[in-house]
């Protein structure tokens, strides 16, 4: 069974589902048939999960077929830990957000079935593809069905936010375009041959100053996806998809800026932290200043990103598998959260806080549903954020422990405009009589619902099999990551080639006072 | 001996010309320019080019120079009168002669220059009929195929511009 | 010997599993008061089994772990969901389900009629949950999830009635300070961490002391700030009276039984790391004790007959914390299980009198307020009487459970701290006056509610005064599990039972037996003095008070000293400018404004050139010419011969 | 035998005077006898090429660039005809409106 290239099938299967859906006719027909594909799309996943073996670090599924000899490009296609399980998550989250926004998109519904399709294809693409050139057109592919969902079907204004969206994206985009021919050719300088290849390009001994600029490059392109703080205000108006792009985002950060380059992220790292630290913060500020929920949630997006990106630029085995689970709680959550949201306004077309309250004995489903995604991004231990959210916090605490206080207060923020957020549009008294009118959940909203729900909880109880999937690619990573910074002046502490965090227990105050203080 | 007739045929051609740009009435302009082509025709003979020589003087001044004739006719234009030229002229013509300088200057610098090679030396049916078709039909297949469907464009595209009752004519 | 304690995971899963049964697969209300105590009742037999099988054991090995199964585990970060039975974990696990079972019974009668009450024995069921985790959990991480878990029901319990506003206010009030409180826990829990390795108490406590040095008043300090939050010390006190906008039987298990206590149960948990740092022993103690004084003072003047108890509790807390702090920490827990007694007590009584009022007081009348009740022994005799005894423990009268708790704690302070036991004394001297003036307004004296309203008054139901008689006994005859030693030797079994869990503490020096019962007497004393001063002013009405007390005191102690006042000018207000300013100015205006100040300059270049196309063919012309010059004479490199 | 510099030389005079007749004149058709002219200039100098390395793809060259030179000349009056017709003018000067 394992021989069947299931990655390719994964990656190319929505494909051929969007070729259907031109032959299809009718609205429920293509929603039907879009659900379906993702439905396989998710099923053939459990299966490749369930074959995933879990203590190998290097990928998995390898599928490798020569494209461009000239350029030494190949359609090389693998999955290790990480990659399987952010790709397991859009596997999961998209039948669920098709199923979701079945009444809910209306206009056009054949269209937006295909560009969704086309959008699931090239995410696959990007987790599983290891040739830097193939991930880049992945990366790049997934504009364009972007640029259309976020234009036709976002809310008003729209069409400026798709727009403002595609800038930025390119703005991103070139900087990485320049890197990644610059690694080709410095790979070229160095060896003679062409080639695009992640492996290969790992092993590059690249001098310090060029790596700062690579990574500065594809950091910027990456920063601009996840959104952080600078670049963030397409995200407000496009945030029908904000919670793909962190995943996207956090992703290159991890397969492409953190083995490639050591020395730059000596320097960088410290600064990658304040930034995301300063995110949270920043994110959650605001966010409690809005009176529109979608406003609110795009936010709170934000602020989660950082959080991320915290855990990312940790250099830890605890900030990574943070940084992980934490994508994987933030796809849940806040994907619930804006699924429950859209279903809500379906309703009563208003984005407005105030035009709701008094809702819980109107519609008793929604709120209680409600209320678990609200509670589930504050990050309530039992529910999956809290084991993403402590994991980095603990990375973090380990190498600049005044940011951990900082991205710590993000906690006390986040508890602030969740519930305020739930506080306008549950509870109180039920003041306008068209609330009166709004009818419960129908069963397939409450089964999408129920569906994020059981997994929230899941993971939040039981995070340990989605842990031990990515142990061995962190691990594999960090030894990467810490290769040359070992030759490099004692900017990380990690000095043994096991997991970077530092040697506790008993000497722990010599290493610690060592470089704290 | 070669050099007087290259003489007087460049001469031809460079004062035709000259004429052409400055004459008031079109039509004289349109057999001013057929003599320069018939001229740079002789120049073609001269350097053993005697199939593109005859293309010359059939296709080029005898095709589409009666088509600038018939044009001409058809608009029935006169003389014209009153200024004759744009107000860049002395503009013109500065730059005309600073283009001509740096690439007159690279030509004389041309090493390869004076030595002609033997007219009969070099193989026979240089330049004729023969060795042009086979050229055309093996290496510059494509390119010809192209020129074709070029031709048939543009002859569908004047058809269509000149159409009465087309958008393009406006009625 | 851990198997034999094995079944010890059911304890929690039930109150859980009667959650989920009431949430998913029962509608009927009557039917789920049932499976709630059902599951309550439960738990609380499993809880005395483990109790008798501990004292079973040798008092050397009364310490069990039961691992449940391996939670998170990353490289060296390992935590398991696991369980610790050892005597002080029992003793909170009795109080938890004992008080809580007699409380469902009590909610059974008190919110049978209200529609959704379902939802409340579900949350309910849910608080119990949570507790027993925090109580039994053997790391800190476990105990985390508790406590979040239980500020988490007690922010859906406070707003159980959503429809009220000032319901969901309190809530999300509560629930914020409590976040605040867990920020600094988390940043502990972080500290500890990086220094012990691993976040079991086990390990965490046998790291040695040095290893922790650095840091040990950070790790302590942020701790206590965290149990300041759960337990409502004063800079964290604000959300508890707001609290009570929750039902009563909320306000009676949550808010006086079992959770506030879990600030003092994690204090006498890490009484390990406390010792170590005297600093943060002395700042427990202080804040404690400020607290009691503070709490109490206020309490006087309060007119909400559950605000009163709600600052009681603060007061009592502040005792424990007290106790805590001065090294007394076997008296906290004692004073912590009588407080539970009688305090429980003293909120159910306040329900089953507001229950009977809100039927019997004409609209617009607030049946808690106690200007409007009066005389009402004669009409509820078991509620009063049941009251009264929970009254007299409070205040520390001799043979009540009060009495030797607190007399404990006041012994502790002496020895150890004596600024901080005049404070206590004076603290007592407070508890008796606005305890007996609460008792007096609502039952002594003339009744001031007018005569129809006075015969729709009678006695709450079988259900409701049930709970109420034992929870009377209980407070009467609870001290005696703890008797000090001066009275009888061997007899204090509850400190016997405790003293393997604090046998690292050095030993408390003990003073002469004589001292000690000066002491008692002294107490005595005062708590007479202070339940004369209220039987004089609202008995008698004697208005000698009213001229002593200067007017601003008064106004200040009414007021609360207007701290919720100076938080929102200080903290709340400042937060949503800064909110409302980074939103609308900074994201709209410099980066928003920058983008579009980008697209801007693109466009006003773009107008330049625009002129540049003048529509005559010949400058294009030019133009192609003026570049093929440049390009020639860039390509050849010089400009003529 | 005429060294092959005469024959660029040549080449290249035409095509500016070429050149100076497309900027200077007024009249549509003249610009575009103008651009014929060019042409012939560079046919000239492929030819002189053609002779100078012995190779006949001059010619070919040549050949192309007359049949390019047709269509363009078919497409440019087809242009003034209808400009002729829609302004009754053929100078291009007094052609401007596709300006800014």
């Amino acid at each position: 069974m394992t021989d069947l290239p299931l990655l390719s099938l994964i990656i190319w299967l929505p494909v051929l589902g969007a070729i259907l859906l031109l032959f299809v006719k009718g609205d429920v027909a293509a929603r039907w048939v879009g659900f379906g594909v993702t439905a396989l799309v998710f099923i053939l996943f459990a299966v490749c999960f369930g074959a995933f073996k879990s203590h190998i670090g290097d990928p998995q599924f390898v599928e490798r077929i020569p494209w461009i000899e000239t350029l030494g490009v190949s359609y090389y296609v693998g999955a290790d830990g990480i990659s399987i399980l952010l790709a397991g998550i859009t596997a999961l989250m998209w039948p669920l957000a098709l199923l979701g926004t079945w009444t809910i998109v209306t206009v056009r519904v054949r269209a937006y079935q295909v560009f969704m399709l086309l959008m699931q294809t090239t995410l696959m693409g990007v987790f599983f593809s290891l040739d830097l050139f193939q991930f880049f057109l992945f990366w790049e592919g997934m504009l364009i069905p972007m640029y259309f969902l976020i234009g036709i079907w976002g809310y008003e204004r729209s069409s400026m936010a798709a727009l403002k969206f595609f800038l930025f994206a390119i703005f991103g985009s070139l900087l990485m375009l320049a890197a990644v021919i610059t690694l080709a050719f410095l790979y070229h300088q160095a060896h003679g041959v062409l080639t695009f290849e992640m492996a290969a390009l790992y092993q590059l001994a690249i001098p310090p100053e060029v790596q700062f600029w690579l990574a500065l490059a594809f950091i910027a392109a990456f920063a601009v996806k996840v959104p952080m703080v600078p670049f963030h205000t397409w995200l407000p108006d496009a945030i029908v998809l904000a919670v793909v792009l962190v995943k996207m985002a956090a992703y290159g950060f991890i397969r492409l800026t953190l083995p490639m380059f050591p020395d730059a992220l000596a320097e960088l790292a410290p600064l990658m932290c304040g930034a995301a630290a300063a995110g949270i913060v920043y994110g959650a500020l605001i966010a409690l200043a809005q009176s529109d929920i979608r406003r609110m949630i795009a936010y709170s997006t934000i602020s989660h990103a950082g959080f991320v990106v915290l855990g990312v630029f940790a250099l830890n085995q605890h900030g990574i598998q943070g940084a992980v689970v934490h994508i994987v709680s933030l796809a849940l959550s806040t994907g619930g959260l804006f699924l429950a949201a859209m279903m809500l306004v379906q309703r009563r077309n208003t984005w407005d806080m105030e035009a709701y309250g008094g809702l819980w004995h109107t519609i008793p489903v929604f709120s209680a549903f409600l209320l678990i995604f609200s509670l589930a991004s504050v990050g309530l231990p039992g529910l999956s954020n809290f084991v993403g959210e402590f994991l980095i916090l603990v990375g973090v605490f380990q190498q600049h422990a005044a940011i951990a206080v900082v991205a710590a207060t993000g906690v006390i923020l986040a508890a602030v405009y969740m519930l305020r957020m739930y506080r306008k549009v549950i509870f109180g008294p039920l003041t306008r009589d068209e609330n009166r009118g709004i009818k419960d959940l129908s069963f397939r909203e409450t089964a999408v619902l129920a569906c994020m729900t059981l997994f929230i909880i899941g993971i939040g109880v039981y995070p340990n099999p989605v842990l031990r999937t990515m142990e061995a690619s962190v691990q594999k990573l960090l030894v990467q990551t810490h290769r040359l910074a070992e030759t490099a002046p004692a900017g990380t502490s990690g000095t043994s080639t096991e997991a970077a965090s530092r040697p506790v227990g008993l000497d722990a105050t010599r290493g610690i006072s060592q470089d704290n203080r | 001996m070669e050099l007087y007739f290259f003489l007087f045929f460049a001469f031809v051609a460079v004062a035709s010309s000259v004429a052409m740009i400055l004459q008031r009435n079109p039509i004289y302009c349109v057999l001013l320019l057929i003599m320069v082509m018939i001229s740079i025709a002789g120049l073609y003979l001269m350097l053993d080019a005697q199939f593109v020589a005859i293309i010359q003087i059939v296709v080029y001044a005898g095709a589409i120079m009666v088509l600038f004739l018939f044009v001409i006719m058809l608009l029935n234009l006169s003389r014209e009168e009153g200024g004759m030229f744009r107000i860049q002229k002395p503009t013109a013509v500065i730059l005309a002669v600073l283009l001509f300088l740096p690439v007159a200057a690279m030509v004389m610098s041309y090493p390869g220059g004076g030595t002609a090679p033997p007219v009969e030396g070099s193989q026979a049916g240089f330049g004729e009929v023969e060795q042009i078709g086979t050229l055309l039909f093996t290496k510059y297949l494509l390119p010809v195929e192209i020129a074709a469907v070029l031709l048939l464009i543009a002859i569908v595209g004047a058809v269509v511009l000149t159409r009465k009752g087309t958008v393009a004519t406006g009625e | 010997m851990t198997e034999s304690f094995s079944y010890v995971w059911l304890i929690p899963f039930l109150p859980l599993l009667g959650a989920f049964i009431n949430v998913f697969c029962n509608r009927n209300p009557r039917v789920s008061g049932m499976i709630a105590c059902a599951a309550v009742a439960t738990s609380f037999l499993l809880v005395l089994a483990v109790f008798f099988q501990l004292i079973g054991l040798p008092a050397g090995e009364r310490s069990v772990d039961v691992v449940v199964y391996s939670w998170i585990t990353t490289g060296t970060f390992a935590v398991d969901v696991a369980f610790l039975i050892d005597p002080l974990s029992t003793v909170m696990m009795l109080v938890v389900t004992g008080v809580g079972l007699l409380i469902h019974v009590y909610s059974i009668g008190y919110m049978g009629k209200d529609t959704c009450c379902v939802r409340y024995f579900s949350y309910l069921n849910l608080f119990m949950f949570a507790m027993l985790i925090l109580v039994m959990g053997n790391n800190f991480l476990l105990m985390f999830v508790g406590w979040e878990g239980v500020g988490l029901c007690s922010y859906l319990l406070i707003g159980f009635w959503c429809e009220r506003q000032s319901a969901a206010n309190a809530g999300m009030k509560a629930f914020v300070v409590n976040r605040v409180g867990d920020f600094a826990f988390i940043l502990g829990l972080l500290l500890i961490f990086l220094y012990a390795g691993s976040l079991t108490y086990a390990d965490v406590f046998a790291v040695d002391p040095n290893v922790l040095a650095p840091v040990i008043t950070a790790i302590t300090l942020l701790l206590f700030i965290g149990a300041m939050g759960k337990s409502a010390q004063v800079p964290l006190h604000v959300w508890l009276p707001d609290a009570m906008e929750g039902p009563t039987p909320v306000s009676a298990l949550i808010h006086a039984a079992t959770m506030v206590t879990a600030g003092v149960y994690m204090v006498a948990r890490c009484h390990a790391l406390f010792a170590q740092s005297a600093t943060a022993m002395t700042a427990v103690a202080v804040v404690g004790a400020f607290t009691a004084i503070f709490a109490a003072y206020i309490a006087m003047t309060q007119y909400d007959i559950k605000r009163v108890l709600a600052y009681s509790t603060v007061s009592q807390l502040g005792y424990m914390f007290l106790a805590c702090g001065v090294g007394y920490f076997t008296a906290g827990i004692f004073h912590l299980v009588t407080h539970a007694f009688f305090k429980a007590l003293l909120f159910m009584g306040a329900g089953s009198v507001i229950h009977a009022l809100e039927h019997a007081l004409e609209k617009g009348k607030d049946p808690q307020d106690l200007r409007n009740m009066g005389g009402l022994s004669s009409l509820m005799p078991v509620t009063y009487k049941s009251m009264l005894l929970a009254t007299l423990a409070i205040a520390g009268i001799a043979p009540f459970a009060g009495f030797f708790s607190k007399d404990l704690i006041l012994l502790g302070a002496f020895v150890n701290a004596p600024v901080l036991w005049v404070v206590a004394l004076a603290t007592a001297v407070m508890t008796a006056f606005y305890m007996f003036r609460l008792l007096f307004m609502t039952f002594g004296g003339k009744t001031r509610m007018n005569p129809p309203e006075t015969e729709k008054v009678h006695e709450s139901s079988r259900v409701i005064t049930i709970p109420l008689v034992l929870l009377a006994i209980l407070s009467t005859v609870g001290g005696f599990i703890g008797i000090p030693h001066v009275f009888a030797k061997g007899m204090d079994r509850f400190g016997g039972f405790l003293a393997p869990v604090f046998s690292g503490l050095p030993e408390a020096p003990v003073p002469s037996s004589s001292v000690e019962l000066a002491l008692m007497v002294l107490t005595l004393l005062l708590a007479a003095a202070g339940i004369w001063g209220a039987y004089t002013v609202y008995i008698r009405g004697n208005t000698v008070f009213d001229r002593l007390v200067p007017r601003a005191l008064y106004t200040l102690s009414l007021r609360k000293f207007y701290v919720d006042e100076v938080y929102d000018a200080l903290i709340v207000g400042p937060i949503r400018k800064i909110a409302w300013g980074f939103s609308r100015i900074v994201d709209a205006l410099i980066i928003d404004g920058g983008l579009t100040l980008a697209a801007l300059t693109v466009r006003s270049v773009g107008n330049v050139i625009r002129y540049s196309q003048t529509g005559v063919v010949q400058h294009y012309a030019l133009i192609m010419v003026i570049g093929a010059l440049v390009v020639i004479v860039y390509v050849t490199g010089y400009l003529g011969p | 035998m005429i060294p092959v510099t005469y024959y660029l030389i040549l080449s290249a005079v035409l095509f500016l005077i070429g050149t100076t007749g497309v900027l200077i004149r007024r009249n549509a058709i003249i610009v575009l006898m103008g651009i014929e002219l060019m042409l012939n200039g560079a046919n000239l100098s492929f030819v002189a090429f053609a002779r100078e390395f012995g190779m006949a793809d001059g010619h070919i060259y040549v050949f192309l660039v007359i049949t390019v030179a047709a269509a363009e000349v078919a497409i440019g009056l087809a242009l003034v005809i209808l400009l002729f017709r829609n302004r009754g003018t053929v100078n291009i000067d007094e052609v401007r409106s596709l300006r800014w």
